[in-house]
């Protein structure tokens, strides 16, 4: 442990102060922290609405809030925790930080893009706070014309505005990675001997640069029908409303991709890390990001088997469908098989990822039932697809986000996190997430809808266990932000590799100076070579 | 790299095959192709298309991996276009008898 | 004048890495343009498959004298913005500020004539919304083809005036002896930008104007 | 806990009050309209605890077959890795004194395998899952057809007998019934869970889904599109009767048969005087016409269904017959969907249907 381990040593965040130090950075390691701040704030926005769609739900009949300002709960969680949590939360947060230090580099290939990319999101999100205060959005995050473009008379118009900037917030972003990616790698560093935290995020990258545009163009399309009136989505003026969710879910059924494809990144580095052995099949691992990715654009019709799409066409979207998952078992099962003979400990982020495995499968297994064509005749828009998504959105995508900064917080701030309170946290988190989602899966295949404000009596035990698990899921995302906050102050010295772990971002400081490396590093050896490293070290 | 670049000449010869084009394009639309205009149009359309590309973007000159940027963009066009109008052209394939058979 | 020899950012290692970097990048986003477009190319498949007749019969009432003339525009300045990123390769400063003139000219042109044929359109109550009249067969379908006449080449003149506003900008850069035979990257970046701008209307042209002409 | 039932019309409009408008409190399986008041809340809280549907179609039984299969694969699955987890973790947990961990990383039999696997056992299910599905798609031919209109949070049901209902869909058990669908206004979706079927309702064409039930009884309807304010209030009850007693019922109404209401229609918008059986001139004669290709000016045949009718009501020119000039002038806004369903109807009738007898 040579001086540099305390912190007076000058680092990004000690280099200046300042709002304008902060506000006009170009270093892609202060834009990461701008973009935890910022989801921070929405991921508790967005949960609020959470907490009252619960509280809503406990009784059958609608009497906790008006049926409107219902249907404006559902669409506000829906659209503040997808477009503003978690398509940018592992990205724009760990993704800016990690990857010039994982591949290293001194920054992004576009630093200057990267923090346009940041207020490009913040403009978003104020034009969507300003619909959220001045009376809320009706449609659902589907958007789903007719209704979306005449029948609704809340704020679509300002929403859509916010959803469409937010969305160059990620085609920056994107292009930022794929750049990257390919010219900025250190010398040493081919494409398989990078981390595969790069690999899932090039692969998001490909989502981001190839379907938001897609989605862009049809909240445009909507917008100008809303505005003047033409019916290019309104049957009554011509137009077909097939046509926008066909152009809507070709974006947003990879963008499930763009959320849960960098949390597989952040279980391929922490899963190593803890079980003290390289990823098993780093090859497939990585190859099946990619095939995850690509093949995540020929699938979206599944959304559509019963709202009038041909029976052909479903038969199509069927098959590729199921071909989809085979990528992502396939990373189910190498992630299982790195623990094999391993030396595994339990640290949080630990914790973490082998929950976000067991409930991934569950999720990824559940969204087996939905490619069934005759099955998602019965469960389509009920709540067995809100248990499905809730799965992979919270149990995986927001696990990982979790895992992830535990293990690199002492790399982002310099100190450790209380590891006792971290495990704590993560059993509550786990078991409220459970108790609140899987009755939902036996609500759905009763049949009960989605989006019902109110619903018949035999409904409603499965509804108060759910209700009664986001309570306890509620409380459990609470106790990390209270000693996450604390650790900032309080938190013990971590050296340069806590976890000695591989990778690059290891190899420099914690926190790490502003151009990351005094001089760029050579890699000689393999990614993970746990092998080499003194693992007998007992870990903190 | 060696700095290969299109020579002035090479773009004044793209220009004229462009012009060229355009008056095959705008002829074709007075021949009686029937359902074959909109084959004829989209075809020459990318015949320019990909000159504009090789020539004036450089892509002739430029390394394999550039290759794959530029045709990237057009293929998943491909994949949203042929996936989403196969929905509109199948749509009477299935014989969904309509519950009515008609006298003969 | 600080034309330096190469302009290299801090974060890239020399000034080949920086341009490919840029070249790469701008690609990229040509690709998001490709399918920003995209969108409305599949709509307007889908209802030209469902409607053939009545986008033949709305397609004729476009001026294809003024489309052909634009298109012919477009295709130039295509050319003179090559020859302005050649210039610009072989450090001659002066032919780089007369070809980004001549390409922001025909950009105008072309401009001006598209903003002729929304007032055209305009006067003969084509413009869709309250005042769309259509006495041809099926005038609720006419307007959808309308619609996406408008949405279409209006995004499309959109990112014209986007191109003519960077050239201006390209203009004073040159003028200010910014670029020379190794830096001269901006100027690349606005010639791809151009020439896809251009491709977008080489699609658009016949498909909105050569429905059926015969 | 004051808890208004969610059935029939009457609560979404007496939001506040009590129930009203229901015509008798039956006890069917899955309708539980037991007398208001405090008891009642708590009996529907703990014993009342379904948790798998009840099975009234003949399709039910397929897809229940078909979610155990996956349900069983998904358990299997789902225990492998939970046990591979836990059993790793507990053999392999970090212990002072014990060997390093052993690098054992690729294996490409393994990858093969868990990459086959996976493969064979999807391929199974899409084609199980495709062919219930087809046979969910494709209505019989002797299916009863039944019109419905969904509107803005009610469903508007219509008989070709005549008999008219709201947010009820009175059915015979052991015949496939049709329904084909409309909407006025945004997309809805007929959702049946007891019959493991749904379909959306899409505003400006017609959607056609049918169903045999097996099973006499009260079977919840939903709405499972959401389509505004009141989606949640836009839900019924499907009755499922005895034949006898469907007879009996149907016979019990007054109103005239969607056949004549859509003759009335015929005259009062004087489709007649272009599409009546002798001057032939002006329109296309519609006798026999109905379930037979057309050809158009375009060239392109397209089939004399329903939506081809509607289509042709509501935007004449956009697919004018052969021979004939475009002067129909368009009724958009004139007719509501049940009117266009009754002209349909009418329309329907002029054809004899295949087994000679004209549609009742």
């Amino acid at each position: 442990m040579n001086a540099r381990e305390s912190l007076e040593h000058q680092h990004y965040l000690n280099v200046s102060y300042g709002v304008k130090s902060w506000l006009l950075t170009r270093d892609h390691k202060r834009i990461a922290l701008l973009y935890l701040i910022s989801i921070t704030l929405f991921f508790f926005l967005g949960g609020f609405f959470a907490v009252l769609i619960r509280l809503e739900l406990l009784t059958p009949a609608g009497d906790f809030v008006q049926a409107e300002t219902y249907n404006k709960l559902f669409t506000m969680h829906g659209l503040i925790m997808i477009f503003f949590f978690l398509i940018p939360s592992i990205p724009a947060v760990l993704g800016n930080f990690l990857i010039p230090l994982m591949i290293g580099a001194r920054d992004l290939a576009f630093p200057r893009l990267n923090l346009l990319s940041w207020y490009i999101f913040i403009v978003g999100g104020i034009f969507t706070l300003t619909a959220v205060v001045t009376g809320g959005v009706d449609t659902g995050w589907t958007f789903y014309t007719p209704y979306s473009s005449t029948y609704s008379n809340s704020a679509v118009v300002l929403t859509a505005l916010g959803v469409f900037v937010t969305g160059f917030s990620s085609i920056l972003t994107g292009i930022n990675f794929i750049v990257t990616v390919h010219k900025m790698r250190a010398p040493g560093m081919t494409w398989f001997r990078m981390p595969l935290f790069v690999w899932a995020h090039y692969a998001t990258s490909i989502i981001f640069v190839l379907g938001t545009p897609v989605l862009a163009i049809s909240i445009v399309l909507v917008g100008l029908e809303r505005v003047f009136g033409i019916g290019i989505f309104d049957p009554k003026l011509g137009g077909d409303p097939l046509l926008f969710q066909h152009l809507f879910w070709f974006y947003s059924h990879p963008a499930v991709y763009i959320m849960i494809l960098p949390a597989m990144g952040v279980i391929s580095e922490v899963i190593p890390c803890f079980a003290r052995k390289k990823i098993f099949g780093y090859n497939v691992v990585a190859f099946s990001s990619l095939a995850i990715a690509i093949l995540g654009f020929l699938v979206w019709g599944h959304h559509m088997f019963v709202s009038g799409q041909s029976e052909f066409e479903g038969l199509i979207f069927s098959a590729l469908s199921f071909m989809v998952a085979i990528p992502s078992a396939i990373k189910v099962f190498n992630w299982t098989a790195t623990l094999y003979k391993g030396s595994i400990s339990f640290h949080a982020p630990m914790l973490y990822a082998l929950g976000f495995i067991g409930l991934f499968t569950v999720g990824g297994l559940t969204g087996l039932f939905l490619a069934t064509l005759a099955v998602d005749v019965h469960v389509h828009d009920t709540y067995f697809i809100i248990a499905h998504f809730h799965y992979i959105m919270v149990g995986g995508a927001v696990m990982a986000y979790f895992a992830g900064i535990h293990f690199w917080w002492p790399k982002i701030t310099g100190r450790m996190y209380p590891e006792t309170w971290a495990r704590l946290a993560a059993l509550i988190v786990f078991v409220g997430f459970n108790l609140t989602f899987f009755p939902q899966f036996i609500l759905g295949y009763l049949g009960m809808p989605r989006r019902y404000y109110a619903y018949p009596d035999e409904f409603q035990v499965l509804n108060v266990l759910s209700t009664a698990g986001a309570s306890i899921l509620g409380i459990g995302y609470l106790i990390p932000l209270v000693y996450l906050l604390w650790s900032l102050r309080y938190g013990r010295v971590a050296g340069t590799n806590p976890w000695h772990a591989t990778g690059l971002e290891w190899r420099t400081d914690s926190p790490p100076s502003t151009e990351n490396f005094e001089e760029t590093p050579v890699v000689q050896e393999e990614a993970y070579a746990y092998d080499e490293v003194p693992e007998e070290v007992s870990l903190v | 790299m060696a700095e290969k670049t299109v020579s002035a000449g090479m773009y004044l010869l793209v220009y004229l095959a462009l012009m060229v084009l355009l008056a095959a394009t705008v002829g074709a639309a007075y021949l009686h192709l029937g359902n074959l205009t909109v084959v004829a149009a989209v075809g020459i359309a990318i015949v320019k298309a990909t000159l504009i590309i090789l020539y004036f973007m450089h892509i002739r000159v430029g390394s394999r991996n550039l290759w794959v940027f530029a045709v990237v963009g057009f293929l998943w066009l491909a994949i949203l276009l042929t996936l989403g109008m196969t929905d509109y052209l199948s749509r009477g394939w299935v014989p969904a008898p309509t519950g009515w058979e008609p006298g003969k | 004048m600080s034309n330096v020899a190469a302009r290299v950012a801090e974060q890239f290692d020399d000034a080949v890495q920086q341009r490919e970097s840029a070249t790469v990048g701008m690609w990229i986003f040509l690709a998001t343009e490709v399918m920003f477009f995209g969108g409305m190319f599949l709509g307007y498949a889908v209802y030209r498959s469902s409607y053939p007749m009545v986008f033949g019969a709305s397609s004729q009432r476009l001026d294809i004298v003024l489309g052909t003339l634009n298109t012919a525009l477009l295709l130039t300045s295509s050319l003179t913005m090559a020859m302005a990123v050649h210039a610009a390769h072989s450090g001659k400063r002066r032919s780089l500020v007369g070809f980004l003139f001549a390409t922001i000219v025909l950009g105008a042109g072309f401009l001006g004539i598209k903003f002729y044929e929304y007032f055209q359109k305009f006067e003969e109550h084509l413009v869709p919304g309250k005042g769309f009249v259509f006495e041809g067969a099926d005038s609720r379908h006419a307007q959808l083809f309308f619609s996406f006449y408008f949405a279409m080449t209006g995004m499309h003149a959109l990112h014209m005036v986007i191109g003519i506003v960077m050239m201006g900008v390209l203009i004073v850069f040159a003028m200010r002896g910014k670029f020379t035979a190794e830096y001269y990257n901006p100027v690349e970046m606005a010639g791809l930008y151009w020439h896809f701008v251009d491709i977008v209307w080489v699609f658009l042209f016949p498909l909105l104007y050569l429905v059926e002409r015969s | 806990m004051r808890v208004p039932l969610p059935f029939g019309r009457g609560c979404r409009e007496a939001e506040g009050e009590g129930f009203t408008g229901l015509e008798d409190p039956s006890s069917g399986p899955s309708g539980h309209l037991l007398p208001e008041g405090e008891g009642r809340a708590k009996k529907i809280m703990w014993s009342e605890l379904p948790l798998f549907p009840d099975r009234a179609s003949t399709i039910a039984g397929e897809t229940d077959a078909l979610f155990f299969a996956l349900i069983a694969i998904s358990a299997f699955f789902a225990t492998l890795i939970f046990f591979l987890i836990f059993f790793f973790s507990i053999r392999y947990r970090r212990r002072a004194g014990r060997p390093r961990a052993a690098q054992v990383n690729t294996s490409l039999l393994l990858e093969l395998f868990w990459t086959g696997v996976p493969i064979c056992i999807t391929v199974g299910l899409f084609i199980f899952g495709a062919m219930v599905f087809m046979r969910v798609r494709q209505p019989p031919a002797n299916a009863l057809p039944i019109y419905v209109v969904g509107k803005q949070w009610m469903w508007k049901v219509q008989h070709p007998e005549g008999r008219r209902e709201i947010d009820e869909l009175h059915i015979p058990v052991g015949r496939p019934v049709k329904l084909v669908m409309a909407s006025q206004d945004v997309i809805h979706d007929f959702f049946v869970p007891a019959f493991r079927v749904k379909q959306d309702v899409v505003p400006g064409r017609y959607t056609a889904m049918w169903f045999e039930a097996t099973k006499k009884g009260e079977y919840h309807l939903f709405c499972s599109q959401y389509c505004g304010t009141q989606h949640s209030g836009m839900i019924g009850k499907v009755i499922a009767m005895e034949p006898r007693d469907f007879e009996a019922w149907l016979a019990g109404s007054t109103d005239e048969t969607p056949v004549k209401a859509g003759e009335k229609l015929f005259s009062r918008f004087d489709c007649v005087n272009c599409h009546a059986a002798n001057t032939r001139q002006r329109g296309p004669a519609l006798e026999g016409a109905y379930g037979h290709p057309v050809r158009l000016q375009t060239g392109q045949t397209v089939l004399f269904d329903d939506n081809y009718i509607r289509e042709s009501i509501l935007n004449p020119m956009a697919q004018i017959t052969e021979g004939y000039r475009p002067i129909m002038p368009t009724f958009q806004g004139q007719l509501n969907e049940e009117q266009i369903m009754e002209l349909i109807a009418y329309i329907k009738s002029l054809t004899p249907q295949q087994s000679g007898k004209p549609n009742p």
